[in-house]
C-alpha cells in the first residue's frame, strides 16, 4: 500500500459511494448502520486530512483518471471546500450514532437497509459537489444527492412526505436543469468545464460574448438557489423538513443546503467577478434583497407555526437568508459572517433537529400543544434545543453571535449602517419562536402526549449534547470556524480581484 | 429544421393533448423525431440512447404508472399567467443569451477551440478507441461516468425502496412526525 | 390471456436475437456506436418483451429477481473496483493506464471493464424497476 | 483565603457562583445540603471580593482572562472601584436573600426549589461578571446571560399570569439590548477601535457631538433594565415572581447592573468630560427626571405593596441616571453611592413585604392596617427602608440625594434641584400612610387573619433586620463606599 | 434587414431548442396532473440536449468516430455530457412516477389541487 496521502481527494468521494454500494449488498439494518457509521466516520477523517493539508499547503489538484484539468476531471480542495467537506462529513459523523434508534423507530425493518444506502449516496453526492473542480461533474454528483434526497423524504411515514418529495423532486429537477443550461452557455463561450479554467477564459471571452455570460449568471444562480432554498424559491423546503423521518431532516438540513450556497459562492466569485464585476455586483444587490426579505418573512412564518419541525424548517430558510446575506456583502467580513454561519447553523440546527428526532422517539409528536412540559421530562434534550435556539436569537456566547458579528462589521464595511439594526430586529423574531417552545416546555402542565416520556438512551443523547455544547463552544473558541472561514473568505476575494 | 419543426409541432400537441396515454404516444414520437435529429447532428451515440430511453425505457414506465393510476388529466382550473410569464421570462433571456453566439455549424466557434480537439487527436494515440465518444465518456471523463452509473444505482434502489414490498395502509393525516 | 402461437414463438426467435444484438453493441461501443448503457437498456427490452408475452413470473425465471436487484449495486461495484485496482497499483482513481503493461492497452481493458459495469448496472436497474412497478400493478 | 493574589481572587470571584450553579442540582433530593452549598458559595464570594478591595483601593488593577474571539470581541475582566462597589453590594446582598429564600421557599412551599438556587446562583455569578468586565463586549454578554437566567426564575410560579410576565420581561429585556444596545456596541467599537473600559472614555476626538447624542441614546434605552420609562413595563410585570425575587432583581442584580451599565458606560467609554463638552446629554436629565416625578405619581395610586416597591424601583433608579445625566464629578460619586444605598434600602423594604405575605398572606396596603402590631420587626425594618426611600439623615438614601444636590447646584442644573426636592415629597406621601397605618390604626372588624399570625420565620426576620440595620450602618460608616467612588473619579487614563 | 435574417437563421436551432424548454416549463408549472408535470419535465430536460449538441456540429463534419477517411469531426464532448444528462433525466422520470403511484395509493388522485383540498380537510 503506497502512501494515501496524495489519494485523499479521491477517496473522498469514493468511500462512502463503495460504503453506499455495499450497503445495498446487505440485508439487516443494524449491518448497514455500522456500515454507514464506519465510511462516514472515514470520510470525516479523511476531510480532516484534506484541511490540514490544504491549511499547510495550499490548494491541492488532483486528476481523476491521471487525465490533466481541463480535458480530464479535475478535484480541486482549497480552504473554503475543504472547510464544507469537514462541515459535512464531521457533522454527519456526530449524527450516526442517533440514527440507529431514530431510523429503527421510524423506518420499517426491511426498509432500513436501503434507507442507509440512501443516506450515504446523498453524503456521496454532497461531498462530490463539494469537491469537484469541474462545473459539469457537480451536476452529476447534484443528481446523485437529489435523487438520494427525494427518497429520503419520501420515506418519511407520514403520506403528506410522498406529496413533499414529489414537489421537491419537481422543483429540485428544474433547479438542477437551469443549472446545466447555464453551464452549457458558458461552455458554448469558452469549450471548457473547468472552473478554473473557465475562471480564466471568461475574462476574454467576456470582451466580445457578454450576454451568454449573464444569461448563464442568471442561469446558475436562479438554479442553485431553487437547490438552496433561497427565499421566494423555498416552498419545497418547509414540507420537506417537517414530513421526513428525523434523522433525514437533521441530515439535510445541516449539509445540503450548505453545499449549494458553497456552490454558488464558486461559481459567483471565482468564476463571474472576474468577467463581469459591475453587473456581478447589480446581482449581489437583488440577493441582499432576497435575504433580507427571508430573514424576516420566514421567521414570522416560524412564529405562527403549530409543528415544531415546521417551525425550525421556517427558521431554516431564515437563517439561510442570512447567510446569503453575508455573500451579498461581498467583503472581507461579510463573505466571513456568511461562510461561518454555514458552518455555525449546520452545528445549531442539527442540534435542534436531533433533539427534536429524540423528543418525537419519546413523545411521538413534534406539535407545540403536545410537548407541553416536556422540559421537565426530558431536561437534557429540551436544553439542548433551547441552547440551540439561543444560537438561533444570536445570544452573545453562542456560535449565532460570531456569525452575526462578522455580518454587522461586513455590513458596517460597506456603510450600510441600517443593515446591522434590520439584522438584530430579524433575530427578535427568533426570540419569540424559540421563547413560544420554551414557555410550553417548561411552563405548561405536563402533556398527556410526554406523561412518561425520559430523556433517549445515551447513544442518541450524547449526539444531541455534543452538537448543544458545540454551539457554545463555537461562540467563544473561534479559531475552527471563523479563522478558517476567513481564510476562506479572503481567498474567494483575492480570486475575484 | 424540418425535423425540428416537426419536434415542436408534437411539443404543441403534448401541451393540449389531455388524454395521458396519447401524450405517452406523443412522447414516444418525440424521442424518435429528436432521435433522428440527433443523428443529423452526427451524434449517432446520443441517438441510440435517446431512442433506446425516450422511445423504449420511459414509455414503459411510463405505460407502467398510468396502468397503477388514471389515465384522464382533469381540465385545471387554476389560472396560466403566472406560468406563463415564467416561461417566457426564461424564453426571452436564453433568446437575448444566445442570440449572439456563433452561428450554427460554424468550426471556428470557441468549443471547437479548445478542449475537444486533444479528445480527437489523441484518442487513438492513448487509449486505441476510435470512438471518441466512447473513450471520453469511459476514460477522459470517466469519473462522470461512474457518477451516472451511480445515478441510476440511486434511482434503481430508490423505486425498489418505494415500491417493493407489501402495500402499507396509511392513516389519514398519516402517523408521522407531522402529527 | 390469450396466447397467440405466432407471438410465442416469434418471440423466442427475437429473444436470442436481441440479447445477441445488445452485446454487440456493448462491445462494439469502442468502434462504432454503442455502450454499456445502451446495450443495458436494450437487454432489458428484452426482459420486457418477454414478461409481456408470456408474463411475469415466466420473465422471473429467466432473470431472477434476486439476481436482478444484486446487479443494481454489482455494476457500481465493478466501476468503483476498477478505479481503486488503478489506484491500488499506484495510478490516481480510475487511471486505467496502470492496469496493463503499456498505457494504451490499460485504458483499453479498463474501458471494457467500466462498460461491463454500466451494462450490469443499467441492465439491473431497469429490469428492477419494470418488476417494481408491473408487480405493484397486481 | 487572604493570602491569594487578587488575580486569583478575582477568579475565584467569577468561578464560585457558577461552581455553586454546578453543585446545587446534584443535591436535589438533601436540601438543607443544597442550601447549605448556596450559602457557602455566597459566603466564598463576598469574602473574595472583600478580598479584592484593599488591593484595588492602593491602586491596584487585577486583571483575568485575555481571550479573543473576533475581531473587537475580546472576553477580559479586569476591577475597577466602581465595579468592585457594584460586586461587594451583590454579593453581601446575595448572603442575606439566601438566607432569607430558605425561610420563604420552605414557608410557602414553592415548586422546583432546585432550578430556583440554580438560576440564583448563575445570575449572581453573571451580576459579578458585568461588575468586572473589562470592555463592552464581556459586559453585554454577561448583561444577556443575566435575562435568560433570571427569566425562568420571573416565570417560577408557571400559572398564565407568571408567563405572561415572562414573556413580557424576556421581550423587554432581550428587544432593548439586542435592537438598541447592540448596534451601539458595535458602533462604538467600530468607531473607537475598541471596547475596553478606559478611564476618561474612548470615544474623545472619535466621533461628533451628534454621533454621540445618539450613541447615548441608544445606551440609555438599549440597557432597558434601568427601567428608563417608557421602557419600564418590564419592571411591575416582573412582580409575579416570588419575593425573594422581587428583592434580588429589584435590589440587586438586574436593576442595579442596569443602572451600573450606564454608570460605566459613561465614565469608561464616553468620559464625563467628553459628554459634557459635546452637550448632547441634557435630554437625559429630562427624561430621568421625567421618570422620577411621573413613577411616583404612579406609585401614589397602587395599593399592591409589591407594584409600589416596583414604581418606586423606577424613580429611584432614574436617580441614579440624573446624577449620571449632570455629569458633575460629585454627582457621578453621588450615582455610585446611590447604587449602594437603594440597594440595601429596597431589599429591605422588598423582604419585609415577603415576609408580610408569608406570615399574613397579604398582598394589598389596604390589608395592612395595624400589621405592625403583630410583626414589630418586619414593620420596623420596613420603616427604616422607607425612610431611606424618602432620603432621611440617618439612613443611607440620604448620602447619594446629598452628593447629587451638590453636583446639581455646581453644574448649574436647577431642573434636578426641583425635581428631587419635588419626589422626596411624594416619596413621603406614598411610604408615610403605610407606616401610620400598620402602627397607629386599629385593623378593621371581621380581619380574622389579622390575629391569626405573628411574625414571619426566622430566617426572614434575621435576613430584613440584617439589611435594615445596613441601611443605617451605611449613613454612619460611609467609608468604604466613599473611598471607592472617590478614586474611581480620580482615576486618570 | 437580411443581415438580421441571415443571423437569425443562423440560430434557428436556438430558438427551437427554446421552445421546447419554455413548453416543457409551461407544462411543469402550469398544470396540475403529476404525471403530465413529469412529462413536461422531460421535454424541459430534452430539450436542453439541443442546446448542447446543435452547436458541436460542424457543417461538413461527421461523427466523432475516427477513420482515415474523414478529416473533420463533430464535437464530440457535447454528446458525452448529453448521455450523462439523458441516464440522469430517466432516472428523474422512474423516481417521479414510483413517487407518483405511492400518491395514487395514498390519496387515491393524482391531481395536485384535490390532494391539497385533501390534506386540508385530513
Amino acid at each position: 500500500m503506497r502512501d494515501i496521502l496524495p489519494q485523499l481527494p479521491a477517496l473522498q468521494v469514493v468511500v462512502p459511494l463503495v460504503g453506499a454500494v455495499l450497503t445495498a449488498f446487505v440485508r439487516r439494518g443494524i449491518f448497514a448502520w455500522a456500515l454507514a457509521a464506519l465510511a462516514t466516520f472515514l470520510s470525516a477523517a479523511i476531510a480532516a486530512g484534506l484541511l490540514w493539508q490544504v491549511l499547510a499547503t495550499g490548494p491541492i489538484s488532483y486528476r481523476l483518471g491521471g487525465w490533466a484539468p481541463p480535458w480530464g476531471i479535475e478535484y480541486r480542495v482549497d480552504v473554503l471546500n475543504a472547510f464544507v467537506l469537514l462541515l459535512v462529513s464531521g457533522v454527519s459523523t456526530v449524527m450516526m450514532p442517533f440514527a440507529r434508534r431514530s431510523v429503527a423507530f421510524e423506518i420499517e425493518g426491511d426498509r432500513q437497509a436501503w434507507f442507509y444506502t440512501m443516506y450515504l449516496l446523498c453524503l456521496a453526492g454532497l461531498l462530490g459537489i463539494a469537491i469537484t473542480g469541474d462545473a459539469f461533474n457537480a451536476f452529476v454528483f447534484m443528481e446523485v444527492s437529489s435523487l438520494a434526497t427525494y427518497v429520503l423524504i419520501a420515506m418519511g411515514r407520514d403520506r403528506r412526505a410522498l406529496l413533499a418529495a414529489y414537489q421537491y423532486l419537481i422543483l429540485g429537477t428544474i433547479g438542477a436543469t437551469l443549472y446545466v443550461i447555464g453551464v452549457g452557455l458558458l461552455y458554448l463561450v469558452t469549450g471548457t468545464l473547468n472552473i478554473v479554467d473557465l475562471g480564466a477564459r471568461l475574462g476574454a471571452a467576456s470582451a466580445e460574448q457578454m450576454r451568454p455570460i449573464l444569461a448563464a449568471l442568471a442561469f446558475i444562480t436562479v438554479g442553485i438557489s431553487l437547490k438552496l432554498a433561497l427565499f421566494p424559491l423555498h416552498l419545497w423546503l418547509p414540507n420537506a423538513y417537517a414530513y421526513a423521518p428525523s434523522f433525514a431532516t437533521a441530515f439535510l438540513a445541516a449539509t445540503a443546503t450548505k453545499v449549494a450556497v458553497y456552490l454558488l459562492l464558486r461559481f459567483l466569485f471565482p468564476v463571474f467577478s472576474l468577467a463581469i464585476g459591475p453587473v456581478a455586483l447589480q446581482i449581489l444587490h437583488m440577493l441582499l434583497l432576497l435575504s433580507l426579505a427571508a430573514m424576516f418573512v420566514a421567521s414570522i412564518l416560524a412564529v405562527y407555526e403549530q409543528n415544531v419541525k415546521r417551525m425550525l424548517a421556517y427558521s431554516s430558510v431564515a437563517q439561510i437568508g442570512y447567510i446569503t446575506f453575508g455573500i451579498s456583502l461581498a467583503n472581507q467580513y461579510g463573505l466571513t459572517g456568511g461562510i461561518v454561519h454555514l458552518f455555525n447553523h449546520a452545528v445549531m440546527k442539527g442540534a435542534m433537529f436531533l433533539a427534536l428526532g429524540a423528543l418525537f422517539y419519546r413523545v411521538r409528536s413534534v406539535r407545540l400543544a403536545d410537548l407541553a412540559g416536556v422540559g421537565r421530562q426530558m431536561p437534557l434534550t429540551s436544553a439542548a434545543f433551547v441552547v440551540g435556539g439561543l444560537g438561533l436569537i444570536g445570544t452573545p456566547g453562542t456560535a449565532g453571535f460570531i456569525s452575526k458579528w462578522y455580518l454587522a462589521l461586513g455590513a458596517i464595511d460597506r456603510g450600510w449602517w441600517p443593515l446591522v439594526f434590520l439584522l438584530v430586529a430579524s433575530s427578535l423574531i427568533a426570540v419569540v419562536y424559540v421563547g413560544r417552545f420554551v414557555e410550553v416546555a417548561y411552563f405548561r402542565p405536563v402533556s398527556e402526549a410526554c406523561k412518561d416520556a425520559r430523556d433517549p438512551p445515551l447513544n442518541m443523547l450524547i449526539p444531541i449534547l455534543l452538537l448543544g455544547a458545540a454551539t457554545i463552544y463555537f461562540g467563544i473558541e473561534t479559531e475552527l470556524s471563523a479563522g478558517v472561514a476567513s481564510q476562506a473568505a479572503d481567498a474567494l476575494l483575492r480570486g475575484a480581484k | 429544421m424540418a425535423l425540428l419543426t416537426m419536434l415542436a409541432a408534437v411539443t404543441v400537441g403534448v401541451v393540449r393533448m389531455r388524454n395521458l396515454f396519447g401524450v405517452v404516444v406523443l412522447v414516444g414520437a418525440y424521442s424518435f423525431l429528436m432521435a433522428s435529429v440527433l443523428v443529423v447532428l452526427d451524434a449517432p451515440d446520443v441517438a441510440m440512447t435517446e431512442a433506446a430511453v425516450g422511445a423504449g425505457v420511459s414509455t414503459v414506465i411510463l405505460l407502467a404508472t398510468l396502468h397503477l393510476t388514471k389515465s384522464m388529466e382533469y381540465p385545471h382550473p387554476r389560472k396560466a399567467y403566472l406560468p406563463l410569464f415564467v416561461a417566457a421570462v426564461t424564453g426571452a433571456v436564453l433568446i437575448w443569451g444566445t442570440y449572439s453566439l456563433p452561428p450554427f455549424g460554424t468550426a471556428d466557434a470557441p468549443i471547437h477551440q479548445h478542449v475537444a480537439p486533444k479528445y480527437l487527436s489523441d484518442s487513438i494515440k492513448e487509449t486505441m478507441v476510435p470512438n471518441v465518444v466512447t473513450s471520453v465518456l469511459a476514460d477522459y471523463r470517466g469519473f462522470d461516468t461512474l457518477g451516472e452509473t451511480t445515478v441510476v444505482f440511486t434511482a434503481g434502489i430508490g423505486v425498489l425502496l418505494l415500491l417493493k414490498g407489501r402495500r402499507r395502509q396509511r392513516r389519514e393525516g398519516g402517523g408521522g412526525p407531522a402529527e | 390471456m390469450k396466447l397467440d402461437l405466432i407471438l410465442r414463438v416469434g418471440t423466442k426467435v427475437l429473444l436470442p436475437l436481441l440479447l445477441l444484438f445488445a452485446l454487440y453493441v456493448q462491445f462494439h461501443g469502442e468502434l462504432g456506436p454503442g455502450g454499456g448503457f445502451q446495450a443495458g437498456v436494450i437487454m432489458t427490452g428484452a426482459v420486457i418483451l418477454y414478461a409481456i408475452i408470456f408474463g411475469l413470473n415466466a420473465a422471473k425465471r429467466i432473470a431472477p429477481q434476486r439476481l436482478v436487484e444484486a446487479m443494481v449495486p454489482l455494476g457500481v461495484l465493478i466501476f468503483a473496483g476498477t478505479g481503486l485496482a488503478a489506484m491500488l497499483l499506484g495510478g490516481n482513481f480510475l487511471d486505467y493506464s496502470v492496469l496493463a503493461a503499456d498505457p494504451p492497452h490499460g485504458r483499453e481493458l479498463g474501458i471494457i471493464l467500466v462498460e461491463a459495469g454500466v451494462l450490469v448496472t443499467v441492465s439491473g436497474t431497469m429490469t428492477a424497476i419494470f418488476y417494481a412497478f408491473s408487480e405493484r400493478g397486481r | 483565603m487572604f493570602d491569594l493574589t487578587s488575580e486569583q481572587l478575582l477568579l475565584v470571584a467569577l468561578l464560585v457562583p457558577f461552581a455553586g450553579a454546578a453543585l446545587i442540582p446534584l443535591f436535589h433530593r438533601v436540601p438543607n445540603v443544597r442550601e447549605a452549598v448556596t450559602l457557602v458559595a455566597a459566603a466564598v464570594l463576598f469574602l473574595s471580593v472583600i478580598g479584592l478591595l484593599q488591593p484595588v483601593l492602593n491602586g491596584d488593577r487585577p486583571e483575568a482572562l485575555n481571550l479573543w474571539i473576533a475581531p473587537g470581541l475580546v472576553l477580559a475582566f479586569k476591577v475597577e472601584p466602581l465595579g468592585l462597589l457594584f460586586a461587594l453590594v451583590a454579593s453581601g446582598l446575595w448572603i442575606v436573600t439566601s438566607i432569607y429564600s430558605i425561610g420563604y421557599m420552605r414557608a410557602n412551599d414553592e415548586p422546583r426549589q432546585t432550578s430556583y438556587y440554580v438560576c440564583f446562583a448563575v445570575a449572581l455569578g453573571c451580576a459579578v461578571a458585568i461588575a468586572f468586565a473589562k470592555n463592552l463586549f464581556t459586559l453585554f454578554l454577561f448583561y444577556e446571560a443575566l435575562t435568560l437566567s433570571t427569566y425562568p426564575l420571573v416565570a417560577h410560579k408557571g400559572d398564565a399570569n407568571a408567563i405572561r410576565g415572562g414573556r413580557i420581561y424576556l421581550l423587554m429585556l432581550l428587544g432593548t439590548s439586542l435592537l438598541f444596545l447592540l448596534p451601539a456596541i458595535v458602533i462604538t467599537i467600530v468607531l473607537a477601535g475598541t471596547g475596553d473600559f478606559v478611564p476618561g472614555g474612548i470615544l474623545a476626538g472619535k466621533a461628533s457631538g451628534l454621533v454621540l447624542g445618539v450613541l447615548l441614546g441608544l445606551y440609555a434605552f438599549g440597557i432597558g433594565k434601568a427601567a428608563l420609562m417608557p421602557l419600564h413595563f418590564w419592571l411591575p410585570a416582573a412582580m409575579v415572581a416570588p419575593t425573594p425575587v422581587s428583592a434580588l432583581l429589584h435590589a440587586v442584580a438586574v436593576v442595579k447592573a442596569g443602572v451600573f451599565s450606564i454608570l460605566k458606560v459613561v465614565v469608561y467609554v464616553f468620559g464625563p468630560g467628553t459628554l459634557l463638552g459635546s452637550g448632547q446629554s441634557q435630554w437625559l436629565v429630562y427624561v430621568a427626571g421625567a421618570t422620577i416625578v411621573v413613577a411616583s405619581l404612579v406609585a401614589l395610586r397602587q395599593d399592591n405593596l409589591k407594584k409600589l416597591l416596583a414604581y418606586s424601583t423606577v424613580s429611584q433608579l432614574s436617580y441614579v441616571i440624573l446624577a449620571i445625566a449632570v455629569l458633575m464629578p460629585i454627582s457621578i460619586r453621588g450615582a455610585a453611592m446611590h447604587i449602594a444605598a437603594h440597594a440595601v434600602s429596597k431589599i429591605t423594604l422588598f423582604f419585609a413585604a415577603g415576609s408580610i405575605y408569608t406570615a399574613a398572606h397579604k398582598t394589598e396596603i389596604s390589608q395592612m392596617r395595624g400589621i405592625g402590631r403583630r410583626m414589630p420587626w418586619t414593620m420596623g425594618a420596613f420603616t427604616i427602608g422607607a425612610l431611606s426611600m424618602i432620603g432621611l439623615p440617618s439612613t443611607a438614601g440620604f448620602l447619594g440625594k446629598w452628593f447629587m444636590l451638590s453636583g446639581a447646584f455646581q453644574g448649574g442644573q436647577w431642573v434636578v434641584v426641583v425635581v428631587i426636592v419635588l419626589s422626596t415629597v411624594l416619596n413621603a406621601a406614598y411610604f408615610l400612610p403605610i407606616v401610620f397605618n400598620a402602627f397607629a390604626s386599629e385593623p378593621e372588624a371581621g380581619d380574622r387573619a389579622a390575629h391569626a399570625h405573628g411574625e414571619a420565620p426566622w430566617p426572614m426576620v434575621a435576613a430584613l433586620t440584617l439589611t435594615a440595620a445596613g441601611t443605617i450602618a451605611l449613613f454612619w460608616f460611609p467609608g468604604i463606599a466613599l473611598d471607592l467612588s472617590s478614586s474611581m473619579i480620580a482615576d486618570k487614563p | 434587414m437580411p443581415a438580421a435574417l441571415q443571423n437569425a437563421i443562423d440560430h434557428y436551432n436556438y430558438f427551437i431548442t427554446i421552445f421546447l424548454m419554455v413548453s416543457g416549463l409551461y407544462i411543469v408549472i402550469a398544470r396540475g396532473n403529476m404525471i403530465k408535470k413529469l412529462v413536461g419535465l422531460s421535454l424541459f430536460q430534452t430539450s436542453v440536449y439541443l442546446l448542447y449538441i446543435s452547436p458541436g456540429k460542424i457543417i461538413g463534419g461527421t461523427a466523432p468516430i475516427l477513420d482515415p477517411a474523414f478529416k473533420v469531426y463533430s464535437n464530440p464532448l457535447p454528446h458525452v455530457l448529453i448521455l450523462t444528462a439523458i441516464v440522469v433525466g430517466v432516472a428523474t422520470l422512474a423516481l417521479g412516477l414510483a413517487i407518483v403511484a405511492r400518491i395514487h395509493e395514498a390519496y387515491g388522485t393524482i391531481e395536485e389541487d384535490e390532494i391539497f383540498d385533501r390534506d386540508a380537510e385530513g
